[in-house]
């Protein structure tokens, strides 16, 4: 009994998600995410202590009541420093993301509905930012703006724009067959309008969903970046160069690695749970 | 000698978030060998569940069979073993799907898929068993039979490719051939070519057959007896040229009289007034009752059984106070 | 179809000439020069420009330019500019070993990943699928170097089942080298592939032609392993194709905590001694490499599709 | 069709076998911090590692005795050259060879005519050697016979031995008749004299080298010695805690030293006295680091003994511009009671701000080379300065940038750490001539500008250089780094100490307290 009719009706309008909370996995991902966001933003006041303060007599200890996670090679209060560390890897993690979501979504808007010679060059372009390993792209936009903040956020940028890109130009190719636009063209409506109307919406669930699952692998870009140095710069902590310099010493005092590695693994499995959770809600068929 | 099929009291439910929907609803009938059934009703009647039910091939979540008996050749089949339905299935029972486009596997070439029929239930080598699929492909009309075996389904046309299915389901000589609305996704010509295939291959084979469909046209010409479903049940039963001379129940007279025929120029189709209840509110007592202009307080309170003679049987409290003349009492 | 391969192959020369370009000057814009990399820090104005001379880094751009892709379209890499060693023979020496590691990754990936991931589909919601999902979503979420550190702390240096060091010589010793930074990479491979199998399973298990094959009388393993594979192997093959460009990446930071030779480390260190020679070559290598793998995967979809026709 | 498809594509995906060398032999390995090898060619070898493989291979005329750093004339041990002996005036030097030494691979014995022409070819600018300024003295060299080198100086120099001479600054003697031959290739196929010969290079893994049968001091009991390139902290440390690397570079991580301790309890550290030198310059053509009060300021905010509570007994205190085992270095007991600007006062700190009209401090952007032993030291100067309200706003840049940079007179504040012979003059020459500025034609190390700006000791440098009298020598070179040091031009940091760790099974054949650069490893076993 397949429903033979065609769908005059814009699908996104009709679909009604399905019980979010019902999920047990979008309930962990969704608490565990809205934790790091709230202790990235609260970072400063809730540290309790100084994350730049060195006291070599208290290097390298255990975790103890007056340091929960121990100290590092510099004496610093690894605790603070992971809750401190937040910011700095949530911001990359997010903003790098975000701002190739932004360009990538519409690049890949414009090859989708154009087709023809913008569709050729904007998907050559991606495929040969796509042969670029992103972690040698992170190392030479290091060696050129020097490691740091910004260096990981162009990088991860550049390494997602492609991701968006062919994620938007597949979805805007299959919703431009679709009669609902022929209607909406015949309404005498702009491809800018109609992009922006139809498109966007019709594309936004899968968009979510995969905006979610790779802020996780930016946040493990981030830290893969630190690992070479290429990240937040010292003494600001984050997770990754946290890694990075207890590496140094990791069978000696491995507790600032431990728990830094930890942090990240928590941020990227609530990224993850989030994004399943809202791939299954939304939009079944989607693959990353 | 027990009859090939019968079916009694046969409920399947579907278990949905949104609530238990009684899709079969003590549905029964019996066919004997080499006999042939249609089963026709509208859509969402049931139809379809019943016989993936025989088969027992329904979508474990959220179809279930909660109570009747099917028994084959006098076996349940209820409380038949996996393995035991196994052995049944394509070499005792086959059936034939609606839609050919998507029935066969897109990876594997249509011989390998015939041939995968053979080699379950024959201890045939690999080559023989194409050699079966090669001949029963040539048995159901299929010009160069070997090249259409290697071929893949994306390289047939629909009815050459429903042809195949049909070629499947018939290689190992199933004593009872379901076919589920097997011509509604083709267009005319091809419908008429493979019904009469249908009929030659039934007449050879002596298998019985069931056809499911919701256009009385195609039922007319091919099966002996026809069930006509409404909302899960069987509402009326009889061999097909009483239900076309003289249907019994309210629903399939409607159903009659909405069939365009050449012979009346009617410039309006007329219909049946209201709608198909939905599953989940099925209304008490006989569900065609909001529909029925011969609607009684009874019709509203109980559901009648299938009433009349066993030739001719109808679920209608009318039946009796009426003695609507049973068209069947005068045939031989 | 041998026609098809040569025509990618061809494909790949504007790519690759599109990667020389953007690489050679990207390289040029890099602050730091490689004479004092080579040279070293107290080297004399005098000895870093005949180094420059020598390496003809003081002609003009262009000719610089056209002189490499005219000895890189023939092969010839060069010499690295910090000793002087070939560039052809570097390679060959240090790619078979990311080859291997990316190889092994994948194998692991695949083994592991697609039963499991068939395992999660056909029980779901049920123990294997919740196993299933939690050890995807946690292998998804560890940074590999991580991993390997932890791997090499446990199995290596505690456990010694392992060595700790190196690509290893040799068949035996290599693959005995290989097995933990081919797990490091494999775990992160399996957790995805698993997922892919997951959700692409659960999609044709839905389909008609495997209620055909029940009506058929087919065996539930031979349903699922046979007829639904299949069908679910064309996008999990996709899927991978692209998964594998990361892991490529990932091999830099593995082969970095396993002291393992590889193209990585030949790329990282050229950038950081600014061996324009050596970074143009790993690059060029590298985009081949993913064309390979993009061939590689249409290649499969066509032999396991028969829809897909390659024109 | 398909299935020879299949077959192609599981052909690519064969692992590749490499050649295999499996000898049952004694072998040594060595871990060095460095990502790969230089060169093997003493005029071009940079870092420890290839230091450390080059003084294996080759051997000099003169050297400090085995595992010590012992500098004076008298206290040398000869190495190719028996005899050496200096003419009174200090302009004309005569070195008699020792007879019969063999060259690696057959090239035969060593001559006066290779010494020669390793001098020459040191000295020569188109052959482009970092150390070519330590041979410019040498005017004229004399062959008078087969194993006899007498060298003119153009000027007086009581050191030049230590300079040119002596290992870890190139002064390893080459054969004639290799270099000639091997042209380019010489890079990394060197011929020497050393204890062990070389045998293989494979590119960013490791050096491998046999012992040398003819070695004029006897076989070394080693038959194998590989240099392995571990830049990795985490896996040297690992591979060496594991037992599967003999002997390993250290690393300038707070806590390092103490945490193997703990791992490998009977390691052997081996701390080669006197380490680098290990100096912040203070940039003082910037503003506000050209007023001498707040210099001052910020030399007193720091307190060396901060660094021995982090590196322990790896770092000494540093009272002058060169390490105390320097030749010429200031001792404890030279730095005056008081008004000596690096004394640590915090409190004296902020009033000298106040005074120079900064009572809130202020901030300064610094690069750094993202490399530990730098960002760690920068790292506790700028918690230290942090404290008195000098904000330093740090920024890492990769090695290779860092050191052309400060080339260019681009950084405010100027971490530098170089290997030195251990000679006060040498540091002087290098950091502190006004030649030497940064920017000048014959630029040196001098980032400071002292010379130009803040005084000027050029005439006192160029006497010392030339006194023969060893007291009065000493007396000078004191003067002279007061007369620095009170315009706080830099501060000093503790010196590193070229610190290695061993297992105790590696026995080297003498107690170490030199850099691993000066000695070899001829008499080293495994035990």
């Amino acid at each position: 009994m397949n429903d033979m009719a065609q769908r005059v009706v814009d699908p996104a309008a009709v679909r009604q998600p399905r019980a979010l909370v019902g999920n047990k996995l979008t309930v962990i991902g969704a608490l565990l995410t809205m934790t790091l966001v709230m202790i990235a933003v609260l970072g400063p006041w809730i540290a309790p202590q100084d994350p730049l303060d060195q006291s070599f007599v208290a290097a390298s200890q255990p975790p103890s009541a007056e340091h929960w996670f121990g100290t590092d090679s510099f004496g610093r209060d690894v605790f603070s420093r992971v809750i401190i560390g937040t910011r700095a890897s949530l911001a990359i993690g997010l903003t790098g993301p975000i701002m190739a979501a932004l360009i990538g979504v519409w690049a890949g808007m414009l090859a989708g509905w154009f087709g023809g010679w913008t569709d050729r060059l904007l998907s050559r372009f991606s495929d040969l930012l796509m042969s670029f390993p992103t972690l040698l792209l992170g190392v030479m936009i290091a060696a050129a703006l020097g490691p740091g903040f910004q260096t990981a956020i162009i990088a991860i940028a550049i390494a997602l724009f492609p991701r968006f890109l062919r994620l938007a130009r597949s979805a805007t190719q299959v919703v431009r067959r679709e009669p609902f636009i022929d209607a909406s063209i015949a309404a005498g409506r702009g491809p800018l309008g109609i992009m922006l109307r139809h498109v966007a919406p019709n594309i936004a669930g899968s968009l979510i969903v995969a905006l979610s699952l790779w802020i996780a692998t930016a946040i493990r870009l981030e830290a893969a970046l630190s690992f070479l140095g290429l990240g937040t710069q010292p003494p600001a902590p984050s997770w990754g160069n946290m890694i990075r310099d207890g590496m140094g010493d990791l069978v000696g005092d491995p507790w600032p690695a431990a728990f830094a590695g930890a942090a990240i693994t928590l941020a990227v499995l609530g990224f993850n749970m989030l994004g399943d959770a809202l791939r299954d809600m939304l939009d079944p068929e989607l693959d990353t | 000698m027990n009859a090939l099929l019968e079916v009694d009291d046969l409920s399947v439910h579907l278990f949905t978030p949104r609530g238990v929907v009684r899709a079969v609803d003590g549905v029964s009938f019996r066919l004997e060998a080499g006999q042939s059934l249609g089963i026709v009703g509208e859509s969402g009647c049931g139809k379809t569940m019943t016989a993936l039910a025989l088969m027992r091939l329904l979508p474990s979540p959220p179809a279930r069979i909660v109570g009747g008996h099917i028994r084959f050749n006098g076996e349940d089949i209820m409380d038949a073993t996996d393995a035991r339905l196994r052995q049944l299935r394509g070499s005792a029972m086959a059936m034939i799907y609606q839609d050919p486009m998507t029935t066969l596997n897109p990876v594997f070439s249509v011989g390998e898929q015939i041939a995968e029929v053979v080699r379950l239930h024959e201890h045939a080598t690999p080559q023989a068993a194409f050699a079966r699929a090669v001949e029963a492909l040539h048995q159901v009309g299929i010009p160069e039979p070997d090249r259409c075996a290697r071929a893949y389904p994306h390289q047939l046309s629909g009815g050459m490719r429903q042809r195949a299915v049909i070629a499947m389901a018939l290689v190992c000589r199933p004593r009872l051939l379901i076919a589920d609305e097997p011509t509604t996704a083709l267009d005319v010509t091809i419908q008429a070519q493979i019904l009469d295939l249908m009929r030659v291959l039934r007449d050879e084979t002596g298998a019985a057959i069931i056809l499911i469909t919701h256009d009385l046209g195609v039922v007319a010409d091919l099966v002996d007896d026809v069930a006509v479903m409404y909302a899960g049940s069987v509402v009326e039963c009889a061999p097909v040229a009483d239900v076309f001379a003289a249907p019994a129940h309210p629903y399939t007279q409607g159903l009659l009289r909405a069939m365009p025929s050449l012979e009346r120029k009617l410039h309006r189709l007329p219909t049946i007034e209201g709608t198909v209840p939905s599953p989940a509110a099925m209304p008490p007592g006989c569900r065609f009752h909001p529909r029925c202009n011969l609607a009684r307080t009874i019709c509203r309170d109980h559901r009648p059984p299938l009433l009349g003679m066993p030739e001719h049987s109808a679920a209608c409290w009318a039946l009796t106070e009426f003695e609507l003349s049973i068209a069947h009492v005068t045939a031989a | 179809m041998a026609g098809y391969i040569l025509r990618r192959l061809l494909e790949l020369i504007p790519t690759v000439l599109l990667v020389l370009t953007l690489v050679f000057l990207a390289l040029r814009v890099l602050p730091g020069d490689p004479a004092i990399a080579a040279l070293g820090e107290y080297a004399t104005p005098d000895a870093v420009a005949s180094f420059r001379q020598k390496l003809g880094l003081d002609q003009p751009l262009w000719a610089q330019y056209l002189s490499f892709v005219s000895d890189a379209v023939r092969g010839n890499f060069g010499r690295s500019m910090i000793n002087g060693t070939s560039i052809n023979a570097l390679l060959l020496q240090n790619l078979p070993y990311t080859i291997e590691l990316a190889t092994a990754a994948t194998l692991i990936g695949v083994v592991v990943g697609i039963p499991f991931g068939a395992a999660a589909a056909v029980w779901r919601n049920h123990a294997p699928d919740m196993f299933g999902r939690v050890f995807a979503l946690v292998g998804f979420s560890i940074p590999d170097f991580y991993f390997g550190v932890l791997l090499l702390i446990a199995f290596s240096l505690k456990l010694d089942w392992f060595p700790m060091l190196g690509g290893g010589q040799g068949l035996l010793d290599g693959l005995h080298h290989l097995v933990l930074p081919a797990v490091t990479l494999g775990v992160v491979m399996a957790a995805f592939v698993m997922r892919m199998t997951r959700s692409a399973l659960l999609e044709v298990l839905r389909r008609d032609y495997v209620r055909t094959a029940r009506g058929k009388g087919v065996p539930e393993p031979w349903i699922v392993f046979k007829h639904a594979l299949r069908n679910a192997l064309i996008p999990i093959t996709t899927g991978l194709g692209i998964y594998l460009l990361t892991t490529l990446s990932g091999t830099i930071t593995v082969e970095l905590v396993f002291s393992r030779p590889g193209l990585g480390q030949l790329l990282i260190g050229g950038i950081t001694a600014r061996d324009y020679t050596m970074v143009q070559a790993g690059l060029v290598v590298f985009a081949f490499c993913v064309v390979l793998v993009n061939l590689l995967t249409d290649l499969l979809c066509a032999l396991i599709d028969p829809r897909v026709t390659l024109r | 069709m398909r299935r020879d498809l299949l077959k192609a594509m599981l052909g690519l995906g064969a692992t590749l076998a490499l050649p295999r060398m499996a000898v049952a032999e004694t072998i040594a390995r060595v871990g060095v911090s460095a990502r790969d090898l230089g060169a093997l060619d003493p005029a071009f070898g940079i870092g420890n590692g290839d230091e450390f493989a080059i003084r294996q291979i080759y051997n000099t005329l003169v050297s400090c005795p085995d595992g010590t750093e012992l500098i004076k004339i008298d206290q040398l041990q000869g190495e190719l050259a028996e005899t050496w002996n200096m003419s009174p005036d200090a302009r004309t030097w005569t070195f008699r060879l020792r007879q019969g030494v063999q060259w690696h691979k057959g090239y035969g014995e060593v001559t006066s005519e290779d010494v020669a022409f390793t001098l020459r070819r040191m000295a020569d600018p188109k052959i482009g050697s970092q150390y070519s300024s330590n041979y410019r003295l040498i005017q004229q060299i004399d062959t008078p016979d087969r194993y006899t080198v007498v060298l003119h100086l153009s000027a007086p120099s009581p050191f030049i031995y230590a300079t040119a001479m002596m290992p870890r600054f190139g002064g390893y003697i080459q054969c004639k008749k290799a270099v000639e031959e091997l042209g380019d290739k010489y890079r990394l196929n060197p011929v020497g004299t050393g204890p062990y010969e070389f045998v293989s290079y494979d590119p960013k893994q490791r050096v491998v080298t046999r012992g040398f049968e003819k070695y004029w001091r006897g076989k070394p009991k080693l038959d194998r010695l590989e240099v392995l390139f571990l830049s990795e902290t985490a896996s040297r440390t690992l591979a060496f805690v594991k037992g599967d690397v003999d002997m390993i570079e250290g690393a300038t991580v707070p806590g390092w030293f103490p945490s193997v301790r703990k791992q490998m309890p009977n390691a052997v550290f081996d701390f080669g006295r006197p380490g680098g030198t290990f100096t912040m310059f203070i940039n003082m053509t910037r503003k506000p680091l050209d007023n001498l009060k707040v210099r001052e300021a910020m030399a007193h905010a720091v307190d060396q003994s901060i660094w021995q509570g982090a590196f322990g007994d790896f770092v000494e205190p540093m009272y002058g511009i060169s390490p105390q085992g320097f030749y010429g270095a200031l001792q404890k007991q030279d730095i005056p009671a008081q008004d000596w600007p690096f004394s640590f006062d915090p409190a004296l700190s902020r009033k000298l701000l106040a005074e120079a009209g900064l009572p809130n401090g202020f901030s300064v952007d610094v690069f750094i080379s993202e490399r530990e032993e730098y960002k760690t030291n920068l790292l506790i100067v700028q918690e230290q300065l942090r404290k008195v309200g000098i904000q330093i706003n740090m920024r890492l840049v990769d090695h290779s940038s860092y050191h052309a940079d400060i080339r260019k007179d681009l950084n405010a504040l100027i971490i530098y750490g170089s290997g030195q012979p251990p000679l006060t003059q040498a540091v002087l020459n290098a950091f502190y001539d006004s030649r030497a500025i940064v920017g000048k034609p014959t630029h040196n190390m001098n980032f400071s500008h002292f010379g130009d700006v803040a005084g000027n000791v050029d005439a006192l440098i160029d006497q010392v250089n030339r006194e023969t009298d060893d007291a009065r020598r000493i007396a000078t070179l004191k003067q002279i780094q007061f007369e620095i040091l009170r315009q706080v031009p830099v501060i000093p940091l503790p010196s590193p100490a070229g610190a290695w760790v061993r297992n105790p099974r590696l026995d080297v054949g003498f107690p170490v307290h030199a850099f691993m650069g000066t000695f070899t490893l001829g008499k080293a076993r495994l035990v």
